[in-house]
């Protein structure tokens, strides 16, 4: 039987080689560590501890303020240095825990749970939002929000999305392959959670040994392993639930629109122990490679550790690199700060060097960029109406819908900056329409 | 140790192998096939009308890159020279140079650069060209000569087309055989005579998916369905879909000139709008209209609706409801 | 006075006074206007049958009327046909003149026409073609040569065609064709009917 | 006879014909307009550039009829265009100050360092949106946007990577206060001299590392003046301009990294030439 | 309003003002006629007259009229200075008048005539409107004449009908069919835009 | 037959804009929006054929009879002016955004040379009430074709490269040259 997926979208080269067959290995607590009080989705944390203090390894050190945000917790034990600015990956400086490491890792952890299965929906949830568990795909949005949507959509399916469909990423992978007993479990919390009636969890073809391992471990009858064709960006929620399902989610609408939940298999992990075993989210997995990496890795990183730290583990960066990139090549985002440190959100970090930048020339409408977009639009329209300024126009033909999956810019021969522009579309759109509200 | 500084720049850090002057360099390779025909069957004519529509449309594109303070270097995204050759392919082989350095000029200044360069024409610029020729000495570019592998002791020779237009062909069973349009031994346009070397240029393209297939796959579709619903009718008056589909410019102009990015819509629904409308007004002016051959004009038509269709037929978005009309 | 009949006397007085000052030079230059046109006729009739002193408008129709002539004897030396066809862009009006056994084509000459400049307008040039038409056997239908060749290897009722212009100079075949069927029928059915004495 | 009469009458018929359909549609179909929308934005310069807030000049003209926008809301039209506008709506023109955009930054080429190479859009908002090409977080990222903007021709952009703002044919219009993606560019009543050159909210080392004219909030300035000027945020910030003494100013001028001080104005010379031409002392 | 001197007044219609390059009005006959010179001329001189006689009509009797019948009245006064023009040329010039076809009684709509009567006749002096009017027929005249000698040498060879280029020389059909009237007129435009430019910047 | 003849012609051989360059102000004028240039094609469409009817009832019924034919331009004006004068108030009261969207533009209906030519060219071809009728609206719907065409061109355009002298009238004028000769591809098809 032909493989599922959803339509358009592009095949870029895969790069997974390089690390595939690392197993994870746990990255040694640094001295320092950096912990930015904004690491997801929504309004930045609170401080809860000050300069002097003395914390313990999973102790919550930020509060979040307001539902779409997220706690955030200490990853080593020790001393309070400072609460203060610090740079930070996505860019501006800011407010950052900065702890000195005792050495000692002692932990505050919650109590365990031995069967997790038991308990009410509502505790897992307040379980997982004590965590400050976000998606771990990149989006970092708040996980507790996303276990909790409004009454008047029932959901009927989980998805776990274990597709990761950006290029060089293994983290994923080597997740599925090393703790496929917990992903499963955490699946099954998260459908308890939710009252759902069904688990898939959605692998692409070029990992089908961790699908083949899944699938041997699943002894429920709900829980389905689903093989889907290799492409990118099959990971985005509205491309995976449609390739799963035949389902669309409505323009500006969310998965529970249409009955679904998507948990990335990091994230799916995060809330097993999370629940069992009440650890906050203080450490996650990371994929280091690229040609400037001499030692490609999966690491287990503390979060708040600097890039330097990591990048040094394995083995300093290649003479040469001028290209840093903290998540997948498709989506990730350039680094020139390595004292910048790890987040919750980190899912890849990357380091090569480029080519002098191509000529970029202007668009000769061959249309590839509208053959290629997930989502339908046509980037080059959209690009031109923004680069003119006509913002009506731009709206009108879907901008505020693009996911930045970065395909169309991938596909443009002329090298156009489509992803940027059409950001530049988006930010602007919405600036102007909190200013005529 | 210097201090290591890395690029800013937006997402995505991929990109695809093609680019725009890769485009361009295989549409030049695969028109070779049918130069080296037209070489073959016109000789010393064809070599000097290349010269010269290449060396207008080079110089006037350079002209005009510099007059507007752009960088040279686009010339080498080799378009000007695209459009050059496609102009010379589409001449008659008879026509004077200076005709043919004319005809390349306004391709290039009036209908690409005045709208801004590659990628901002509205026409198809080679076809610019043929048409302003086309109506600027209408004379010179319907008198035809015999390609040399062809005695004839006739001062004039009339196209296939021309024959089957004025000379009531099929009734008179004067037809131009199909083998003769397959291998190009017959008269017409420089570079649309051999459909066999046309089409390996063509075979190259679609492989490397450098053209939509389905634009040339369109026109195709719908010629042959409009004349065959002709020919099944009255086929002692009108020519098969087969000898329309292999005479004068259809093939050069379904699969080189019809398939111009630039020019063709970018949505997929548009592009089979497009091309299904070329190909049934190449039908209509070739059955009905004053001209015997009409791919030019089709196309030229079709180029206008382009910015319409591009503007209906915006693909649906991913969630999307539109409301049913 | 209100705006309102303001506006109304206003308007009407600007209507009456213009209406006084165009009936002037309407007639003043009515009488001009219409002997030009004659006058196109008149000289149009004369070339086409070579000889006419007098002519009689006989039949008027849409785009087809007939006139007879005679010569300085008075008499009948055969028909001026004005008649027009559809050509490559527009009408084209053209006047031809036959015998009175309409066996013959004297000669043709095109009134009015907006063909392509330099192509079909040659429909109007008597070398590229007039002069092919000039003493026609069109007892039975005309025909086009095409490619033209030279004049002395054209038949008895061919007439060459305009290269690279085909469609207008079959335009202008089919048209004097049409008429000369047209003119047969008519006199076959009696509508026209010509006698010695029927003129003046 | 007939010759004359018919047409005199045709005509005049039609004549009367329409003048009575014109009269009935006038009578039933008429739009009222407003003369006085129509007379200011007459007067209004038409450069539509939306200063004042709506659509363009002819929606500001129905907007100061209607009484919801000043009759001196024009910012480009100045004083001059505020009188005409008033007198036709027959009230007295408001006092109106003249204001000029100034850019709160001094991180020039050689002073605020870059983070690297910048692939992409070159322009303020899209470098903004990947963080910019300065290491400064806040600072002018000097692709011009604002110079864009600007319809009056009132910016160019100078040798050290920063806009220069000619503050004669600048009109406050605002419209490069709105293009600038960093928010540096404010307007201020032409006389106010002393102005903070720096946006940067990051703590004072940070700061420092990233641009060598930074405000590290070292208070230098606030000690000067503490009843006119205070520090938030990291940030020497201006609360009470009518505050700051001129006797104090010599003293805020002390400012280690010049992130607080005088505006520049137009070079000496040309001050110089103006000051000549005005005939009298600054 | 007007204040202008008398010689602007006169010389804005031949470039500032220019009513073809600069205005963009009537651009149909503009358009139509241009193919030969001799159209050209007597296009312009047709459309002089009825310019100049409405625009002394209208000055003189802008008092009387309501605004609201101000236009259907100029359009009666210039309606039948180009009935006038019109049956002048089709008694007098038999030959022109043919080549003309329906483009003389259309300069009734010639945006210009109305637009002058419009914009500076019904506001101004009878002196005025009458300078305005003559710098605005020589603008168009001389727009005309641009316009249609580039065609007629072009697309025919000759100028005013004598032959200007040799026999070597192959007419460019096109520029007396419309596509070249369209492109002619195109890049004139954008080639007075340019030197307007230029002119500016050297000020 | 002849009738359809006349409807093809009117709208692709004889286009009244790309041939007889009849309504170029509107035509470069309202072609920078498609919908305006739609509303614009409908209203001149309307106008149109409205006119064709009323202008060949004068024609035929007044000017003829009593031998007025040099009255033929007055008269035709002055009904021109006065409908789209009607309509335009009619617009104005029924529409605003219409109003708004055609601007100044429907006034300059009155001075468009397409709906005069209109009823000087129906009148010299001679056509019956029919023929003429359909005239009208072919020629309507030519002009319609021609303005929407060249909206979607210009769309396209406001998003290009323009060389800073030719932006506007320069390129539609030059683009307008180029659908002209793409529109010589029907020349001949009505025979």
């Amino acid at each position: 039987m032909k493989k599922k997926t959803f339509p358009r979208g592009i095949h870029p080269p895969g790069g997974k080689e390089w690390t595939a067959d690392k197993a994870i290995e746990v990255l040694p607590p640094p001295e320092k560590v950096y912990i930015p009080l904004h690491q997801h989705f929504g309004q930045p944390a609170q401080p809860l501890v000050k300069k002097g203090d003395t914390i313990l390894r999973g102790q919550k050190i930020g509060k979040a303020p307001a539902l779409f945000s997220a706690d955030v917790h200490a990853s080593v034990s020790g001393k309070v240095l400072a609460v203060d600015g610090h740079p930070h990956p996505l860019g501006k400086p800011v407010l950052a825990v900065t702890i000195a490491n005792d050495g000692q890792d002692s932990s505050s952890d919650e109590e365990e749970i031995p069967d997790p299965f038991s308990l009410s929906p509502e505790e897992i949830i307040r379980r997982v939002k004590e965590a400050g568990i976000v998606g771990l795909g990149g989006a970092a949005f708040p996980t507790a929000v996303k276990l909790a949507p409004p009454a008047d959509k029932p959901i009927d399916t989980i998805i776990i999305n274990g597709c990761e469909c950006e290029p060089f990423l293994t983290s994923d992978y080597r997740l599925m392959k090393e703790y496929p007993e917990e992903i499963i479990s955490g699946a099954e919390l998260i459908r308890l959670a939710t009252n759902a009636k069904q688990i898939i969890i959605s692998v692409e073809d070029n990992k089908e040994d961790a699908a083949e391992l899944l699938a041997s471990k699943i002894q429920e009858k709900h829980i389905f392993v689903e093989v889907l064709t290799t492409k990118y960006p099959q990971g985005a929620e509205k491309n995976l639930i449609l390739a799963l399902l035949k389902r669309e989610v409505p323009r500006g609408g969310l998965p529970f629109d249409v009955g679904v939940v998507v948990q990335n298999v990091g994230t799916t992990k995060a809330i097993w122990e999370a629940v069992r075993f009440g650890r906050p989210l203080y450490q996650r997995v990371i994929t280091v490679s690229g040609s400037g990496i001499p030692e490609p890795k999966n690491l287990l990183v503390r979060i708040g550790t600097p890039l330097q730290t990591v990048i040094d583990f394995c083995g300093g960066l290649k003479e040469g690199v001028n290209c840093l990139i903290m998540g997948g090549p498709m989506m990730g985002i350039t680094q020139w700060n390595l004292e910048a440190p790890i987040i919750k959100g980190t899912s890849g970090l990357l380091a090569w060097s480029l080519p002098p930048a191509s000529q970029v020339f202007d668009c000769i409408r061959c249309g590839r960029c509208v053959e290629h977009c997930p989502m339908g639009l046509t980037p080059t329209q959209l690009a031109k109406y923004i680069q003119f300024g006509f913002w009506d126009e731009a709206e009108a033909w879907g901008v505020l819908d693009c996911v930045e999956c970065g395909c169309c810019q991938y596909s443009c021969p002329a090298a156009i900056p489509l992803v940027q522009w059409i950001r530049l579309g988006k930010a602007t759109i919405s600036a102007l329409k909190r200013k005529t509200v | 140790m210097a201090e290591t500084t890395f690029i800013i720049k937006s997402s995505p850090h991929l990109r695809h192998p093609d680019s725009v002057p890769k485009i361009m360099l295989s549409v030049i390779i695969s028109l070779l096939p049918a130069v080296a025909a037209s070489v073959y069957f016109f000789r010393w004519r064809a070599v000097v009308l290349y010269l010269a529509c290449l060396a207008g449309a080079i110089l006037t594109e350079a002209v005009f890159l510099a007059a507007r303070k752009k960088p040279l270097s686009t010339l080498l995204d080799g378009s000007a020279v695209i459009t050059g050759l496609l102009l010379a392919m589409t001449l008659p082989p008879s026509l004077r140079l200076d005709q043919a350095v004319i005809g390349a000029v306004v391709a290039i200044a009036l209908g690409k650069q005045v709208f801004g360069g590659l990628g901002h024409n509205i026409f198809n610029p080679a076809l610019v060209g043929r048409a302003f020729l086309q109506t600027a000495f209408p004379v010179a570019m319907t008198t035809w000569i015999p390609p040399v592998t062809k005695i004839i002791n006739t001062a004039t020779y009339a196209t296939p087309l021309g024959n089957l237009k004025f000379q009531n062909a099929v009734a008179q069973h004067t037809l131009t055989p199909l083998k003769d349009l397959f291998w190009g031994n017959t008269g017409g346009c420089l570079g649309e005579t051999s459909a066999l070397a046309l089409l390996i240029g063509a075979l190259y393209l679609v492989a490397r998916k450098t053209i939509d297939w389905k634009i040339p796959a369109g026109i195709i579709l719908s010629l042959s369905v409009f004349t065959g619903i002709f020919w099944l009718a009255r086929p002692d008056k009108y020519a098969s879909p087969l000898f329309h589909l292999l005479s004068g410019g259809l093939i050069i102009g379904a699969f080189f000139m019809a398939t111009d990015m630039v020019t063709s819509p970018i949505t997929p629904r548009g592009t089979i709008i497009y091309a299904l409308g070329i190909g049934f007004l190449v039908g209509l002016i070739r059955l009905f209209g004053g001209y015997p051959e009409g791919v030019m004009y089709s196309i030229l038509l079709m180029n206008t609706v382009v910015p319409l269709l591009n503007r209906s037929t915006r693909p649906r978005l991913l969630g999307e409801r539109r409301a049913k009309k | 006075m209100s705006l309102s009949s303001r506006m109304v006397i206003v308007l009407t007085a600007v209507g009456i006074i213009s209406g006084g000052l165009l009936s002037t030079v309407g007639i003043l230059t009515r009488a001009r206007i219409e002997a030009n046109r004659l006058r196109e006729i008149e000289e149009a009739i004369i070339t086409v049958v070579p000889g006419a002193k007098t002519n009689t408008k006989i039949y008027e129709e849409k785009d087809f009327t007939v006139y007879t002539t005679r010569n300085d004897q008075g008499q009948i030396q055969g028909f001026a046909i004005y008649t027009a066809g559809t050509g490559f862009q527009d009408k084209i009006v053209l006047m031809f003149g036959t015998d009175a056994e309409i066996n013959k084509i004297f000669r043709l000459t095109i009134l009015d026409q907006k063909e392509t400049p330099g192509l079909g307008a040659k429909i109007t040039d008597k070398e590229a073609f007039l002069k092919y038409w000039e003493n026609k056997d069109c007892s039975h239908p005309l025909m086009l040569k095409k490619p033209p060749v030279a004049q002395e290897e054209l038949g008895a009722s061919e007439v060459n065609a305009i290269t690279g212009a085909t469609i207008s100079s079959e335009a202008v075949l089919a048209t004097v064709n049409a008429s000369l069927a047209k003119l047969r029928s008519l006199i076959q059915a009696g509508t026209i009917q010509i006698e010695e004495n029927n003129g003046q | 006879m007939m010759d004359v009469l018919v047409p005199i009458l045709t005509m005049g018929l039609l004549g009367l014909f329409f003048s009575l359909g014109l009269v009935f549609a006038y009578k039933k179909l008429r739009v009222e307009e407003d003369p006085r929308v129509v007379a200011i934005a007459d007067i209004l310069p038409q450069a539509n550039c939306g200063a004042c807030g709506y659509s363009g000049c002819r929606a500001f003209a129905e907007a100061v009829v209607k009484g919801d926008a000043p009759t001196n809301g024009c910012p480009v039209g100045g004083e001059q265009v505020a009188a005409q506008v008033a007198s036709i709506l027959g009230e007295e023109a408001q006092a109106l100050v003249k204001k000029v955009a100034r850019l709160h930054c001094r991180g020039t080429k050689t002073a605020a360092k870059d983070r690297g190479e910048y692939i992409g859009v070159t322009t303020c908002r899209a470098a903004h949106l990947v963080g910019g090409q300065k290491q400064c977080s806040y600072g002018c990222l000097g692709f011009g946007d604002c110079i864009q903007a600007c319809l009056f021709d009132a910016m160019e952009m100078g040798d050290d990577g920063l806009p220069r703002i000619d503050e004669n044919k600048c009109t406050a219009c605002g419209r490069c206060v709105e293009a600038c993606p960093r928010n540096i560019i404010e307007l201020h009543p032409v006389d106010q001299e002393i102005i903070v050159f720096c946006r940067s909210l990051d703590r004072g080392p940070l700061a420092r590392k990233v641009c060598k004219n930074a405000c590290i909030a070292c208070g230098i300035c606030v000690r000067a003046c503490p009843e006119g000027i205070i520090l938030e945020n990291n940030l020497a910030k201006i609360v009470d301009y009518k505050k700051i003494l001129p006797e104090q100013i010599p003293a805020i001028e002390k400012c280690p990294t010049k992130a607080i001080g005088r505006i520049h104005r137009a070079s000496e010379e040309e001050q110089a030439k103006t000051n000549e031409k005005q005939a009298f002392a600054p | 309003m007007a204040s202008k001197p008398l010689s602007q007044e006169f010389t804005k219609g031949l470039w500032g003002e220019n009513p073809i390059f600069r205005q963009l009005l009537g651009m149909c006959p503009t358009l139509a006629v241009t193919n030969a010179v001799i159209n050209g001329i007597a296009m312009s001189l047709a459309t002089s007259f009825v310019l100049i006689f409405s625009s002394l009509v209208v000055a003189s009797i802008k008092k009387l009229i309501p605004s609201q019948v101000r236009i259907a009245s100029y359009i009666v006064v210039i309606a039948s200075f180009v009935t006038m023009a019109d049956r002048f040329l089709a008694a007098f010039f038999p030959p022109i008048s043919k080549n003309l076809g329906p483009y003389i009684p259309l300069i009734v709509v010639n945006c210009i005539i109305l637009g002058r009567q419009e914009a500076f006749s019904s506001k101004n002096s009878v002196g005025r409107s009458l300078i305005d009017a003559f710098g605005m027929s020589l603008g168009f005249t001389l727009a005309l004449l641009v316009l249609s000698s580039i065609r007629e040498i072009l697309g025919a060879g000759t100028w005013l009908g004598h032959q200007v280029l040799g026999s070597w020389f192959e007419p460019w059909i096109i520029m007396i069919l419309p596509p070249g009237a369209f492109l002619t007129l195109g890049i004139l435009l954008g080639i007075i835009i340019l030197i307007d430019q230029k002119l500016q910047r050297s000020k | 037959m002849e009738l359809l003849a006349i409807f093809i012609s009117a709208i692709l051989i004889n286009n009244f804009v790309l041939h007889y360059f009849l309504g170029i102000c509107p035509f470069l004028g309202v072609s920078k929006k498609i919908d305006s240039a739609v509303s614009m094609g409908l209203a001149v469409t309307f106008v149109m054929t409205i006119t064709a009817i009323v202008s060949w009832i004068i024609n035929h019924w007044i000017l003829i009879p009593f031998n007025l034919e040099y009255l033929q331009i007055v008269s035709f004006i002055l009904i021109i002016a006065s409908l789209v004068q009607l309509v335009e108030m009619f617009i104005r009261k029924s529409s605003p955004p219409l109003y708004q969207a055609l601007g100044i533009y429907l006034p300059l209906i009155t001075t468009n040379c397409a709906i005069m030519g209109l009823a000087l060219l129906a009148a010299l071809k001679n056509y019956n009430f029919v023929e003429t009728v359909i005239f009208g609206v072919g020629s309507g719907v030519g002009f319609t074709l021609a303005i929407v065409l060249m909206a979607g061109i210009r769309e396209q355009l406001d998003l290009a490269d323009v060389p800073e002298p030719l932006k506007g009238a320069g390129i539609a004028l030059i683009v307008a040259g180029i659908m002209a000769l793409g529109f010589f591809g029907f020349s001949g098809m009505i025979k």
